[in-house]
């Protein structure tokens, strides 16, 4: 394992302090509990967006932290998920009195460590809500599973979610919105090379010189089927497919009624991409894989894309939602609409995606 | 009857127990899941170990909360959150408790699984640590019922954790990173069922006096 | 070898093309000859900034085109510099009558071909000024090399006389500050893994699993010394000292002489960094590190910058000057006056920087 | 006298001799460059083979600056400009002509050099293709003076060529990629210079018929 760090334990510390530093202006770190924050956090009168998960895709979500995208990040181990204190006291930190919004992958991890601090965040007055983000086609059911994971549709919905907490938007109609730009989007991922978790020391998977992993999460776990190489062209054309081709999608999450202090499930399904829709296309890098070949993904993803009927009305590429150094990319497709698409264009300042100011 | 210092002398086991089976729990995680459950466990009750002399001469119930808001902090991972509220809300049905009957006990594990029920939703068979917790309140509770004292209580308490730690190895996962393996988590025992018959069997040996 | 492309012959077409479907508010692309050009040229009474070189170092050049940055890029063969025809057109498309300032890095293939086409565009009655950036201190001298490759400070460069072309500066107040930038920067690679060129196939050096190259520069050629792995904070220490450590360089470079129509020779001298001077910090990855490990080695380099007495005013940290998918990092200290940071300040609105709009 | 068509024969021989070497440059140009100058040289002169027949009908002159204007398209690197430049100065200096003498020859050749010494500013023992270029121009100029036959001109300037060529293997490089390698360049013999000769060698052998 050849990286630049110094002690395995310090790792995570190291590379806050580093971010810290290199961006005052738009982020404070506090340590033990670990959290990112807005440095000009509690915005008043601003509801306030707090993501987190494991360490080791970044940016996200630590460099997502700034005006008009999140309020706070709370980073945990490597690929670990971090703990209900960490969001507690982030909430505790960044709440202005409009309220709190967790943003959370569908890890199970994530998800108990989260509704955890939710709770805890309730029991001390704080109005907060929890939203699941559970966009990767390449689960299928969520029957005989813990449901889809939460991949590239995170970023997008940290944007265009903390764009609206921006414009006011109150903890109810922001937690609409999000939970509507999950529904619209879903991603796929494939990886070219494994990654290696520090604490490990080795890679988390082996893949031949002539193999490709398709249907990847973000932790660097095998990914749904094994193929020998293929050209970009015909890498595309399985991704895009795989999201276009995908069908209805069911499954019930876990909300929270703030009136009676308790979870409630709800049943969402949502419903296929079709011919006619506007998407925002995402090409991500897994870390590994330089922007140029993205731009040789994303010629071709378009092609199919316009050719199938749909319309790319805006795009992100670029490494944004990684695995360490994994080489591999991902695909996310979201259905845009005015809300969405006013919300991704408003302002962000963050040391990970900045644009209108 | 259960004394405070057991309880102490179990939480003690517990960490030891643990730390022996660090390797071994995070093996049993490699093949379906991310192989870090023993790092997890480990970290977790180390950091107990260190929080405990600061509570040691307070009720069992605080004793138990402290244990549980401590795995609560440092365990993470799905783990993290179980077993801290598993602590938890022992702690809570037992306030104010400096020492522990048959019924206590009956209250301390079930309390504690319904804590674990209520945050991870598992179902039997889903192939997690429920699998070995459930059969184990149970067993409880008929032991109890029947009068059997508490070294006999434990004891079928344990065996029927053992029984559902192993009951696992055949099941499809369905809850947490396993269930994504499908069919490939068939013929791999559970993690998490594992730690939970090594907590229980700590108890068993406390109650023992061994 | 494994990569996101399809045939050998078509990798970097098919990348413009994939970048001017993603970005048509930005760019477009011109092929055979191939340049990058921002979408509104010519842009009228502006002076056309014109940069490129081979490709590979995405998102420079073709990325950093676009308002308050680069007018057109001229992309070369992956590695291979581009030919006078690239630029001799490129300039004729974005001179607005106010000129074109080529921005060259110092490669004897760039340098030539780049005077090549600054030769056919003065023929052509354009006006045109040449600067060359040499801004690598693992080169020594310049008297018994080719003088001092240029690197990092390329992207610094860019930027600031991007801006000041937008800000309606003529080429000679243009030429003067991209010299300026030249000369008040300098930069330091490591590589930890080597890379590969498509045409190739195979890595261009060989590193051990215990070992990293010091003083590379951005084509895969090895460095000016090989250790073993060292720790991120040693590493940091390493390249930061040989930048602050780093004595006056003097290099004779030829500019262009609009009123005689010949190339003149000028001797400059640049002086050390020394306490108490303000720098724009860069940190760079060469492409296969994330940004994550870059933080780190921010931590480490600030610590030392900060305790030799000068101060980081601004900074830049991700992959902005990469050799293709190559694990390493760059670190470049530009000494920075109210003029600089003015223009670093200023808006730009490119495929891969963005800020200020 | 060389006539259009020997002209044209040259370039023929130079498409095909370094079609032939391509991989040899590229290995010379491996140690101390970037491994390319063979790709570079075979892809120009390609092109050039593309582009003849379009011009082959006009005069001596216009059909070397097209070859020239070619290379510098089509090569890229520091060889394309530099033989662009070669081929386009040699050109200009024989406008119009439709045969050359052997003071043509001399033109032509001198011009060439005085391009790539304007345009690369090497100096003699840089380690470059000047240093198979100087000696060659040097020796057509004696030999022409001296009143031998083309055939015999050709022939003292390719051996000097050859012989500058050879001796670039003991420098040290202090122009293009090879000069960062400082002293891990002596010991390699240019690959630049070798092409240089390969392009003169050419040139005899179409003089003398073969
Ligand atoms: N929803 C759930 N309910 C109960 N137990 C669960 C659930 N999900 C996972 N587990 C238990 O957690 C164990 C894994 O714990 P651990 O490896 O520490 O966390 P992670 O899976 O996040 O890495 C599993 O073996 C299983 O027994
Ligand atoms: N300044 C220069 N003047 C003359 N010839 C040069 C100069 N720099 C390099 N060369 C020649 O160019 C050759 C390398 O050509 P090539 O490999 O095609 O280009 P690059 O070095 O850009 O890859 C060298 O062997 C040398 O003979
Ligand atoms: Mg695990
Ligand atoms: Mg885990
Ligand atoms: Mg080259
Ligand atoms: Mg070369």
């Amino acid at each position: 394992m050849k990286k630049l760090i110094n002690a395995i334990d310090d790792v995570v510390n190291e590379q806050l302090e580093g971010m810290a530093v290199a961006h005052p202006d738009m982020v404070k770190v506090h340590f033990d509990p670990n959290f990112v924050y807005r440095a000009d956090a509690p915005v008043s009168g601003k509801v306030a967006l707090v993501s987190g998960g494991g360490s080791g895709h970044e940016p996200m979500h630590g460099g997502f932290v700034g005006v008009g995208m999140l309020h706070a990040a709370c980073p945990g181990a490597v690929f670990t998920s971090p703990t209900p204190d960490q969001m507690y006291e982030a909430a505790k930190t960044v709440n202005s009195g409009a309220g709190v919004l967790f943003l959370v992958k569908n890890y199970t991890g994530d998800v108990l460590n989260f509704e955890t601090a939710a709770e805890l965040a309730h029991d001390d007055g704080i109005p907060v809500q929890s939203i699941l983000i559970d966009d990767d086609t390449a689960v299928k059911d969520s029957l005989y599973t813990a449901g889809r994971r939460g991949v590239g549709t995170t970023v997008l919905a940290e944007k265009i979610t903390g764009g609206a907490a921006e414009a006011g938007y109150d903890l109810d109609k922001c937690a609409d919105l999000c939970r509507k730009v999950n529904m619209n989007g879903r991603s796929i991922g494939i990886a070219l090379t494994s990654c290696t978790v520090p604490a490990a020391g080795k890679p988390t998977f082996d893949l031949g010189d002539d193999e490709f992993e398709f249907g990847i999460g973000i932790h660097g776990e095998p990914g749904r089927e094994r193929f020998k190489m293929k050209t970009v062209d015909e890498i595309a054309e399985m991704m895009t497919l795989a999201i276009l081709d995908d069908g209805a999608y069911t499954r019930t999450v876990r909300e929270w009624d703030r009136a009676n202090g308790e979870w409630v499930e709800k049943q969402l399904t949502d419903q296929p991409l079709k011919s006619g829709d506007q998407v925002i296309a995402f090409v991500n890098s897994m870390g590994g894989t330089p922007v140029s070949e993205l731009y040789a993904l994303y010629r071709k993803m378009a092609q199919i894309i316009e050719g199938r009927g749909l319309s790319i009305v805006r795009n992100l590429v670029g490494p944004y939602i990684t695995s360490l150094e994994m080489q591999g990319a991902s695909i996310t497709l979201l259905k845009a609409d005015d809300e969405i698409l006013r919300f991704w264009d408003a302002p962000v300042v963050t040391p990970g995606l900045r644009w209108g100011a | 009857m259960i004394t405070k210092a057991q309880i102490l002398q179990w939480l003690e086991k517990v960490a030891a127990v643990l730390s022996e089976n660090r390797q071994y729990l995070t093996d049993l995680d490699s093949p379906i899941g991310d192989g870090d459950h023993g790092i997890n466990m480990d970290r977790g009750f180390k950091k107990v170990m260190e929080k405990l002399p600061s509570v040691a001469d307070t009720d069992i119930g605080n004793i138990l909360k402290t244990t549980g808001m401590t795995l609560m902090s440092s365990v993470g991972g799905a783990s993290g959150p179980l077993y801290g509220t598993f602590f938890m809300r022992s702690g809570m049905a037992l306030a104010a408790k400096e020492e522990l009957d048959n019924h206590d006990l009956v209250e301390l594990l079930q309390s504690a699984v319904e804590g674990i029920v209520q945050r991870g939703r598992p179902q039997l068979e889903d192939k997690t640590m429920y699998d070995a917790l459930f059969p184990a309140v149970e067993a409880l509770k008929a032991s109890v019922e029947n009068g059997d004292d508490t070294v006999e209580a434990m004891q079928k308490t344990v065996d029927a954790a053992e029984a559902g730690m192993k009951a696992t190895i055949p099941l499809q996962a369905r809850k947490g990173r396993a269930s994504y393996l499908g069919e490939r988590s068939i013929g791999h025992q559970d993690p998490g069922a594992t730690s939970s018959y090594l907590i229980l069997n700590a108890l068993l040996d406390t109650v023992k006096g061994e």
